[in-house]
Protein backbone atom coordinates (compact mmCIF):
# COMPACT_ATOMS: atom_id res chain seq x y z
CA UNK A 1 0.00 0.00 0.00
CA UNK A 2 1.32 3.19 -1.23
CA UNK A 3 0.67 6.29 1.28
CA UNK A 4 2.18 9.68 0.77
CA UNK A 5 2.92 11.57 3.90
CA UNK A 6 3.72 15.30 4.81
CA UNK A 7 4.40 17.04 7.78
CA UNK A 8 4.63 20.62 8.28
CA UNK A 9 6.03 23.58 10.32
CA UNK A 10 7.91 22.90 13.74
CA UNK A 11 6.88 18.67 13.01
CA UNK A 12 8.09 18.94 9.83
CA UNK A 13 12.02 20.25 11.42
CA UNK A 14 10.98 18.11 14.37
CA UNK A 15 10.87 14.64 12.59
CA UNK A 16 13.29 16.42 10.12
CA UNK A 17 10.81 15.37 6.45
CA UNK A 18 9.02 17.38 4.32
CA UNK A 19 8.13 14.05 2.30
CA UNK A 20 7.74 10.92 2.08
CA UNK A 21 6.07 7.87 0.41
CA UNK A 22 5.53 5.02 2.27
CA UNK A 23 5.15 1.33 0.24
CA UNK A 24 3.96 -0.97 2.98
CA UNK A 25 1.83 -3.88 3.87
CA UNK A 26 1.84 -3.68 7.74
CA UNK A 27 -0.12 0.01 8.43
CA UNK A 28 -3.55 0.01 8.48
CA UNK A 29 -4.26 2.76 11.08
CA UNK A 30 -2.86 7.13 10.54
CA UNK A 31 -0.81 6.32 13.78
CA UNK A 32 1.01 3.60 12.30
CA UNK A 33 1.66 5.77 9.41
CA UNK A 34 3.12 8.23 12.03
CA UNK A 35 5.23 5.63 13.55
CA UNK A 36 6.58 4.34 9.96
CA UNK A 37 7.30 7.73 8.69
CA UNK A 38 8.42 9.43 11.86
CA UNK A 39 11.03 6.64 12.52
CA UNK A 40 9.57 5.58 15.90
CA UNK A 41 9.37 9.02 17.44
CA UNK A 42 6.89 9.68 20.00
CA UNK A 43 4.24 11.53 18.45
CA UNK A 44 3.46 15.20 20.66
CA UNK A 45 0.41 15.44 22.27
CA UNK A 46 -1.50 18.49 20.10
CA UNK A 47 -0.57 16.50 16.71
CA UNK A 48 -3.32 17.80 13.89
CA UNK A 49 -3.70 14.85 11.54
CA UNK A 50 -5.18 14.44 8.16
CA UNK A 51 -6.31 12.39 5.41
CA UNK A 52 -6.94 13.36 2.01
CA UNK A 53 -6.87 17.07 3.00
CA UNK A 54 -9.51 15.72 5.82
CA UNK A 55 -8.64 16.58 9.49
CA UNK A 56 -9.21 12.78 11.35
CA UNK A 57 -7.79 11.20 14.53
CA UNK A 58 -4.83 8.77 14.69
CA UNK A 59 -7.39 5.54 14.47
CA UNK A 60 -8.16 6.53 10.84
CA UNK A 61 -8.14 3.84 8.93
CA UNK A 62 -5.97 4.93 5.75
CA UNK A 63 -5.89 3.19 2.28
CA UNK A 64 -3.87 2.82 -0.96
CA UNK A 65 -3.05 6.21 -2.44
CA UNK A 66 -4.32 8.04 0.30
CA UNK A 67 -2.15 11.36 1.36
CA UNK A 68 -1.63 11.73 5.70
CA UNK A 69 -0.38 15.26 7.35
CA UNK A 70 0.95 15.57 10.45
CA UNK A 71 1.40 19.55 11.65
CA UNK A 72 1.38 21.04 14.92
CA UNK A 73 -1.67 23.39 16.24
CA UNK A 74 -2.39 26.20 13.17
CA UNK A 75 -1.82 29.52 13.73
CA UNK A 76 -2.97 31.11 11.04
CA UNK A 77 -5.12 34.75 10.25
CA UNK B 1 -7.60 33.13 -12.85
CA UNK B 2 -7.87 35.73 -10.70
CA UNK B 3 -9.69 34.29 -8.05
CA UNK B 4 -8.79 30.70 -8.58
CA UNK B 5 -11.05 28.91 -5.92
CA UNK B 6 -13.94 30.76 -6.64
CA UNK B 7 -17.07 28.67 -6.49
CA UNK B 8 -19.82 30.99 -8.12
CA UNK B 9 -22.27 29.30 -9.58
CA UNK B 10 -23.76 27.05 -6.09
CA UNK B 11 -26.35 29.56 -4.78
CA UNK B 12 -24.23 31.59 -2.33
CA UNK B 13 -21.18 33.09 -3.56
CA UNK B 14 -17.63 32.68 -2.20
CA UNK B 15 -13.98 33.25 -3.14
CA UNK B 16 -10.82 32.06 -1.30
CA UNK B 17 -7.84 33.05 -2.57
CA UNK B 18 -4.46 32.32 -0.98
CA UNK B 19 -1.67 35.15 -2.15
CA UNK B 20 1.93 34.62 -2.25
CA UNK B 21 2.69 38.55 -2.77
CA UNK B 22 1.80 41.11 -0.51
CA UNK B 23 -1.91 42.76 -1.17
CA UNK B 24 -4.05 45.87 -0.55
CA UNK B 25 -7.02 44.29 1.30
CA UNK B 26 -8.88 47.66 1.03
CA UNK B 27 -8.14 47.40 -3.16
CA UNK B 28 -9.37 44.20 -2.76
CA UNK B 29 -12.35 44.40 -1.74
CA UNK B 30 -13.25 47.63 -3.61
CA UNK B 31 -11.89 45.77 -6.92
CA UNK B 32 -14.16 42.62 -5.83
CA UNK B 33 -17.25 44.82 -5.41
CA UNK B 34 -17.30 46.13 -8.36
CA UNK B 35 -15.54 43.68 -11.12
CA UNK B 36 -16.88 40.04 -9.27
CA UNK B 37 -19.67 41.12 -6.78
CA UNK B 38 -23.23 41.33 -9.68
CA UNK B 39 -25.10 42.48 -6.59
CA UNK B 40 -24.99 45.72 -7.04
CA UNK B 41 -28.05 47.45 -4.74
CA UNK B 42 -28.69 44.27 -3.18
CA UNK B 43 -26.78 44.46 -0.54
CA UNK B 44 -26.97 46.90 2.55
CA UNK B 45 -24.43 45.52 4.59
CA UNK B 46 -20.42 44.76 4.09
CA UNK B 47 -18.55 43.21 7.16
CA UNK B 48 -14.68 43.40 6.39
CA UNK B 49 -12.15 42.11 9.10
CA UNK B 50 -8.36 42.38 8.03
CA UNK B 51 -5.79 40.87 10.58
CA UNK B 52 -2.13 42.51 10.00
CA UNK B 53 1.19 41.57 11.23
CA UNK B 54 2.50 43.60 14.46
CA UNK B 55 5.67 44.54 15.26
CA UNK B 56 5.46 42.76 18.83
CA UNK B 57 4.23 39.85 20.05
CA UNK B 58 3.93 38.18 23.43
CA UNK B 59 6.14 41.29 24.59
CA UNK B 60 9.07 40.90 21.70
CA UNK B 61 10.09 42.69 18.47
CA UNK B 62 9.00 40.85 15.71
CA UNK B 63 11.41 41.99 12.57
CA UNK B 64 9.99 39.46 10.04
CA UNK B 65 7.35 36.22 9.32
CA UNK B 66 7.15 33.25 7.43
CA UNK B 67 3.59 32.29 6.72
CA UNK B 68 3.64 28.49 5.85
CA UNK B 69 0.65 26.92 4.79
CA UNK B 70 -0.58 23.39 3.61
CA UNK B 71 -1.81 23.82 -0.24
CA UNK B 72 -4.58 22.48 -1.71
CA UNK B 73 -5.81 21.76 2.53
CA UNK B 74 -5.96 25.49 3.24
CA UNK B 75 -7.79 26.32 0.06
CA UNK B 76 -10.09 23.32 0.67
CA UNK B 77 -10.87 24.46 4.51
CA UNK B 78 -11.83 28.01 3.48
CA UNK B 79 -13.80 26.71 0.90
CA UNK B 80 -15.76 24.29 3.22
CA UNK B 81 -15.88 27.22 6.39
CA UNK B 82 -17.31 29.90 3.92
CA UNK B 83 -19.86 27.55 2.26
CA UNK B 84 -20.88 26.86 6.09
CA UNK B 85 -21.48 30.49 6.34
CA UNK B 86 -23.42 30.74 3.35
CA UNK B 87 -26.05 27.79 5.06
CA UNK B 88 -25.83 29.55 8.72
CA UNK B 89 -26.81 33.46 7.59
CA UNK B 90 -28.52 34.77 4.98
CA UNK B 91 -25.12 36.22 2.87
CA UNK B 92 -24.30 37.41 -0.56
CA UNK B 93 -21.01 37.03 -0.98
CA UNK B 94 -17.98 36.47 0.92
CA UNK B 95 -14.36 36.48 -0.15
CA UNK B 96 -11.16 34.98 1.88
CA UNK B 97 -7.53 36.33 0.75
CA UNK B 98 -4.67 35.13 3.25
CA UNK B 99 -0.69 35.69 2.24
CA UNK B 100 1.76 33.10 2.63
CA UNK B 101 5.62 33.55 2.71
CA UNK B 102 7.55 36.12 4.13
CA UNK B 103 5.81 39.23 5.63
CA UNK B 104 6.96 42.30 7.64
CA UNK B 105 5.21 44.32 10.64
CA UNK B 106 2.11 46.10 9.03
CA UNK B 107 1.30 43.52 6.08
CA UNK B 108 -1.82 42.38 6.06
CA UNK B 109 -2.27 38.79 6.93
CA UNK B 110 -5.84 38.00 6.00
CA UNK B 111 -8.90 39.80 4.62
CA UNK B 112 -12.27 38.73 4.93
CA UNK B 113 -15.45 39.99 3.73
CA UNK B 114 -18.80 39.15 3.72
CA UNK B 115 -21.72 40.99 1.74
CA UNK B 116 -25.41 40.95 2.51
CA UNK B 117 -28.91 42.88 2.70
CA UNK B 118 -29.11 43.35 6.68
CA UNK B 119 -26.67 43.71 8.98
CA UNK B 120 -26.57 41.06 11.63
CA UNK B 121 -25.84 38.60 8.49
CA UNK B 122 -22.24 40.34 7.50
CA UNK B 123 -21.29 41.12 11.14
CA UNK B 124 -21.83 37.40 12.70
CA UNK B 125 -20.63 35.27 9.54
CA UNK B 126 -17.20 37.15 8.96
CA UNK B 127 -16.67 36.87 12.92
CA UNK B 128 -17.28 33.23 12.19
CA UNK B 129 -15.02 33.16 9.45
CA UNK B 130 -12.03 34.25 11.22
CA UNK B 131 -12.90 32.14 14.34
CA UNK B 132 -12.89 29.04 12.39
CA UNK B 133 -10.08 30.21 9.86
CA UNK B 134 -7.98 30.91 13.15
CA UNK B 135 -8.40 27.53 14.89
CA UNK B 136 -8.52 24.87 11.87
CA UNK B 137 -7.49 26.34 8.47
CA UNK B 138 -3.74 25.33 8.05
CA UNK B 139 -1.64 28.02 8.27
CA UNK B 140 1.70 28.60 10.41
CA UNK B 141 3.59 31.75 11.56
CA UNK B 142 7.51 31.71 12.30
CA UNK B 143 8.82 35.00 13.94
CA UNK B 144 12.00 36.21 13.17
CA UNK B 145 13.03 38.01 16.48
CA UNK B 146 16.66 40.03 16.84
CA UNK B 147 17.90 36.37 19.09
CA UNK B 148 16.48 33.94 16.02
CA UNK B 149 13.35 32.68 15.06
CA UNK B 150 10.47 30.59 16.52
CA UNK B 151 7.45 29.00 15.53
CA UNK B 152 4.50 30.89 17.12
CA UNK B 153 2.36 28.36 19.17
CA UNK B 154 -0.46 30.92 20.56
CA UNK B 155 -2.94 31.87 18.50
CA UNK B 156 -5.69 33.80 20.65
CA UNK C 1 -10.26 70.11 8.11
CA UNK C 2 -10.26 66.81 7.18
CA UNK C 3 -11.57 65.51 10.45
CA UNK C 4 -13.41 67.81 11.30
CA UNK C 5 -14.77 66.05 14.44
CA UNK C 6 -11.63 64.13 15.58
CA UNK C 7 -10.10 64.48 18.66
CA UNK C 8 -6.53 62.96 18.42
CA UNK C 9 -5.28 64.19 21.51
CA UNK C 10 -7.51 62.23 24.55
CA UNK C 11 -6.08 58.72 24.89
CA UNK C 12 -8.36 56.88 22.47
CA UNK C 13 -8.27 58.26 19.33
CA UNK C 14 -11.99 59.10 17.90
CA UNK C 15 -12.81 60.77 14.44
CA UNK C 16 -16.55 61.16 13.36
CA UNK C 17 -17.41 63.06 10.12
CA UNK C 18 -20.82 64.06 8.55
CA UNK C 19 -20.38 64.05 4.79
CA UNK C 20 -22.95 66.06 2.16
CA UNK C 21 -21.05 64.25 -0.68
CA UNK C 22 -20.85 60.90 -2.05
CA UNK C 23 -17.66 59.34 -1.09
CA UNK C 24 -15.79 55.71 -1.15
CA UNK C 25 -15.35 53.99 1.87
CA UNK C 26 -12.54 51.66 0.84
CA UNK C 27 -10.22 54.69 -0.60
CA UNK C 28 -11.61 56.87 3.14
CA UNK C 29 -10.53 53.65 5.29
CA UNK C 30 -7.03 53.31 3.62
CA UNK C 31 -5.91 57.22 3.45
CA UNK C 32 -7.12 57.17 6.99
CA UNK C 33 -4.82 54.44 8.39
CA UNK C 34 -1.73 55.93 5.75
CA UNK C 35 -2.17 59.61 7.08
CA UNK C 36 -4.38 60.20 10.27
CA UNK C 37 -3.75 57.03 12.44
CA UNK C 38 -0.31 56.54 13.75
CA UNK C 39 0.00 53.25 14.90
CA UNK C 40 1.52 51.36 11.95
CA UNK C 41 2.62 47.77 13.28
CA UNK C 42 0.55 48.17 16.26
CA UNK C 43 -2.94 47.26 15.43
CA UNK C 44 -3.00 43.47 14.50
CA UNK C 45 -7.33 44.18 13.71
CA UNK C 46 -9.28 46.14 11.54
CA UNK C 47 -12.63 45.62 11.78
CA UNK C 48 -14.76 47.89 9.13
CA UNK C 49 -18.30 48.41 8.58
CA UNK C 50 -20.65 49.63 5.58
CA UNK C 51 -24.10 50.64 5.15
CA UNK C 52 -25.07 50.72 1.94
CA UNK C 53 -28.26 51.56 0.40
CA UNK C 54 -30.42 48.81 -1.35
CA UNK C 55 -32.68 49.38 -4.14
CA UNK C 56 -35.99 47.64 -2.32
CA UNK C 57 -37.49 48.28 1.25
CA UNK C 58 -40.15 46.40 2.89
CA UNK C 59 -40.85 44.86 -0.75
CA UNK C 60 -41.14 48.28 -2.54
CA UNK C 61 -38.23 49.02 -5.52
CA UNK C 62 -36.39 52.34 -3.68
CA UNK C 63 -35.53 55.32 -6.73
CA UNK C 64 -33.86 57.63 -4.18
CA UNK C 65 -33.66 58.82 -0.70
CA UNK C 66 -32.70 62.23 1.13
CA UNK C 67 -31.19 61.59 4.66
CA UNK C 68 -31.67 64.14 7.29
CA UNK C 69 -30.05 65.03 10.25
CA UNK C 70 -29.69 67.08 13.36
CA UNK C 71 -26.60 69.78 12.78
CA UNK C 72 -24.61 69.28 15.75
CA UNK C 73 -25.83 66.76 17.89
CA UNK C 74 -24.96 63.86 15.30
CA UNK C 75 -21.60 64.70 15.75
CA UNK C 76 -21.60 65.00 19.55
CA UNK C 77 -23.85 61.34 19.44
CA UNK C 78 -21.16 59.89 17.02
CA UNK C 79 -18.58 61.21 19.12
CA UNK C 80 -19.79 60.32 22.40
CA UNK C 81 -20.27 56.21 21.47
CA UNK C 82 -17.07 56.42 19.93
CA UNK C 83 -15.35 57.88 23.11
CA UNK C 84 -17.62 55.10 25.23
CA UNK C 85 -16.48 52.08 22.45
CA UNK C 86 -13.00 53.49 23.49
CA UNK C 87 -13.42 52.71 26.93
CA UNK C 88 -15.17 49.50 26.81
CA UNK C 89 -12.62 47.77 24.65
CA UNK C 90 -8.78 48.04 24.58
CA UNK C 91 -9.14 49.76 20.79
CA UNK C 92 -6.50 51.87 19.22
CA UNK C 93 -8.73 54.26 17.00
CA UNK C 94 -12.14 54.23 15.67
CA UNK C 95 -13.64 56.17 12.13
CA UNK C 96 -17.06 56.86 11.46
CA UNK C 97 -18.52 58.76 8.21
CA UNK C 98 -21.99 59.10 7.99
CA UNK C 99 -23.75 60.38 4.98
CA UNK C 100 -26.31 63.12 4.71
CA UNK C 101 -28.22 64.24 1.56
CA UNK C 102 -29.30 63.01 -1.53
CA UNK C 103 -28.37 59.34 -2.13
CA UNK C 104 -29.22 56.65 -4.58
CA UNK C 105 -29.03 53.04 -4.78
CA UNK C 106 -25.55 51.51 -4.10
CA UNK C 107 -24.53 54.50 -2.26
CA UNK C 108 -22.50 54.11 1.15
CA UNK C 109 -24.68 55.54 3.78
CA UNK C 110 -22.29 54.77 6.70
CA UNK C 111 -18.73 53.76 7.28
CA UNK C 112 -17.45 52.16 10.67
CA UNK C 113 -13.80 51.13 11.14
CA UNK C 114 -12.04 50.18 14.45
CA UNK C 115 -8.19 49.24 14.75
CA UNK C 116 -7.46 47.41 17.63
CA UNK C 117 -4.67 45.26 18.75
CA UNK C 118 -6.56 41.75 18.69
CA UNK C 119 -9.34 40.96 16.57
CA UNK C 120 -12.61 40.70 19.47
CA UNK C 121 -11.93 44.10 20.51
CA UNK C 122 -12.28 45.18 16.95
CA UNK C 123 -15.14 43.02 16.05
CA UNK C 124 -17.31 44.10 19.72
CA UNK C 125 -16.56 47.86 19.18
CA UNK C 126 -17.55 48.09 15.28
CA UNK C 127 -20.57 46.14 16.45
CA UNK C 128 -21.53 48.16 19.30
CA UNK C 129 -20.88 51.06 17.44
CA UNK C 130 -23.12 50.16 14.70
CA UNK C 131 -25.94 49.21 17.05
CA UNK C 132 -26.08 52.06 19.01
CA UNK C 133 -25.58 54.66 15.80
CA UNK C 134 -28.74 52.87 14.27
CA UNK C 135 -30.78 52.93 17.56
CA UNK C 136 -29.85 56.84 18.80
CA UNK C 137 -27.99 58.82 16.27
CA UNK C 138 -30.31 61.81 14.97
CA UNK C 139 -30.70 60.70 10.96
CA UNK C 140 -33.31 59.98 9.09
CA UNK C 141 -34.48 58.42 5.99
CA UNK C 142 -37.22 59.76 3.30
CA UNK C 143 -37.30 56.99 0.80
CA UNK C 144 -38.44 58.02 -3.20
CA UNK C 145 -40.57 55.40 -5.01
CA UNK C 146 -42.73 55.26 -7.98
CA UNK C 147 -45.32 56.62 -5.84
CA UNK C 148 -44.08 59.07 -4.01
CA UNK C 149 -41.76 60.01 -1.08
CA UNK C 150 -42.08 58.42 2.52
CA UNK C 151 -40.39 58.40 5.65
CA UNK C 152 -38.46 55.42 6.61
CA UNK C 153 -39.65 54.65 9.95
CA UNK C 154 -38.17 51.11 11.08
CA UNK C 155 -34.87 50.64 11.51
CA UNK C 156 -34.09 46.75 11.58
CA UNK D 1 -36.92 82.77 29.08
CA UNK D 2 -35.99 82.15 25.57
CA UNK D 3 -36.15 78.91 24.21
CA UNK D 4 -35.15 77.69 20.42
CA UNK D 5 -37.39 74.87 19.28
CA UNK D 6 -36.09 72.48 16.40
CA UNK D 7 -38.51 69.61 14.32
CA UNK D 8 -37.00 67.55 12.26
CA UNK D 9 -38.17 64.65 9.56
CA UNK D 10 -41.57 63.80 9.73
CA UNK D 11 -42.41 65.40 12.79
CA UNK D 12 -41.47 68.86 11.37
CA UNK D 13 -43.92 68.32 8.66
CA UNK D 14 -46.30 66.98 10.83
CA UNK D 15 -46.40 70.54 12.82
CA UNK D 16 -45.29 72.46 9.83
CA UNK D 17 -41.89 74.41 11.72
CA UNK D 18 -38.54 73.93 11.79
CA UNK D 19 -37.66 76.14 13.58
CA UNK D 20 -39.35 78.41 16.26
CA UNK D 21 -38.41 80.37 19.28
CA UNK D 22 -40.28 80.76 21.78
CA UNK D 23 -40.44 83.50 24.29
CA UNK D 24 -42.64 82.70 27.67
CA UNK D 25 -42.53 82.81 31.46
CA UNK D 26 -45.18 79.64 31.09
CA UNK D 27 -42.98 76.74 30.22
CA UNK D 28 -41.41 74.55 32.39
CA UNK D 29 -40.84 71.50 30.55
CA UNK D 30 -40.11 69.83 27.75
CA UNK D 31 -43.58 69.01 27.61
CA UNK D 32 -44.43 72.44 27.83
CA UNK D 33 -42.20 73.15 25.14
CA UNK D 34 -44.35 71.27 22.59
CA UNK D 35 -47.59 72.30 23.33
CA UNK D 36 -46.75 75.73 22.76
CA UNK D 37 -44.28 75.58 19.54
CA UNK D 38 -46.60 72.60 17.97
CA UNK D 39 -49.66 75.07 19.00
CA UNK D 40 -51.01 72.30 20.84
CA UNK D 41 -51.14 69.73 18.91
CA UNK D 42 -51.53 65.79 20.53
CA UNK D 43 -47.12 64.86 20.80
CA UNK D 44 -46.90 61.62 18.83
CA UNK D 45 -46.50 58.73 21.35
CA UNK D 46 -43.04 57.98 20.07
CA UNK D 47 -41.30 61.14 19.87
CA UNK D 48 -38.10 61.90 20.66
CA UNK D 49 -36.79 65.18 22.95
CA UNK D 50 -33.28 66.68 23.32
CA UNK D 51 -32.05 69.33 25.12
CA UNK D 52 -28.97 71.02 24.20
CA UNK D 53 -28.48 67.85 21.83
CA UNK D 54 -28.87 65.56 24.85
CA UNK D 55 -31.94 63.21 25.01
CA UNK D 56 -34.23 63.92 27.85
CA UNK D 57 -37.84 62.97 28.62
CA UNK D 58 -40.73 65.04 28.84
CA UNK D 59 -40.70 65.99 32.04
CA UNK D 60 -37.27 67.88 31.97
CA UNK D 61 -36.87 70.99 32.98
CA UNK D 62 -35.81 73.71 30.27
CA UNK D 63 -33.88 76.75 31.15
CA UNK D 64 -33.39 80.16 29.42
CA UNK D 65 -31.23 79.28 25.96
CA UNK D 66 -31.96 75.97 26.00
CA UNK D 67 -32.47 74.52 22.46
CA UNK D 68 -35.30 71.92 22.45
CA UNK D 69 -35.78 69.77 19.80
CA UNK D 70 -38.48 66.81 19.05
CA UNK D 71 -37.87 64.26 16.64
CA UNK D 72 -39.21 60.97 15.16
CA UNK D 73 -37.33 57.67 15.77
CA UNK D 74 -34.50 57.77 14.19
CA UNK D 75 -33.35 55.71 10.98
CA UNK D 76 -30.27 56.29 9.99
CA UNK D 77 -27.03 53.96 9.44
Amino acid sequence: MTIAVKFFASLREQVGKADITLDSQTVSSVSDVWKLASGGQPMPANTLMAVNMDYVDAMHTVTEGDEVAFFPPVTGG
Amino acid sequence: MRWPFSHRSLGVEVSVEIREQGFDPYREVSDYQQTVLDAAGKYGATAVFIGSMRDINEGDAVQAMTLEHYPGMTERYLEKISKEAGQRWDIIDSLIIHRVGDLHPEDPIVLVAVWSAHRAAAFDASRFLMEELKSRAPFWKKEVLSTGSRWVEKNT
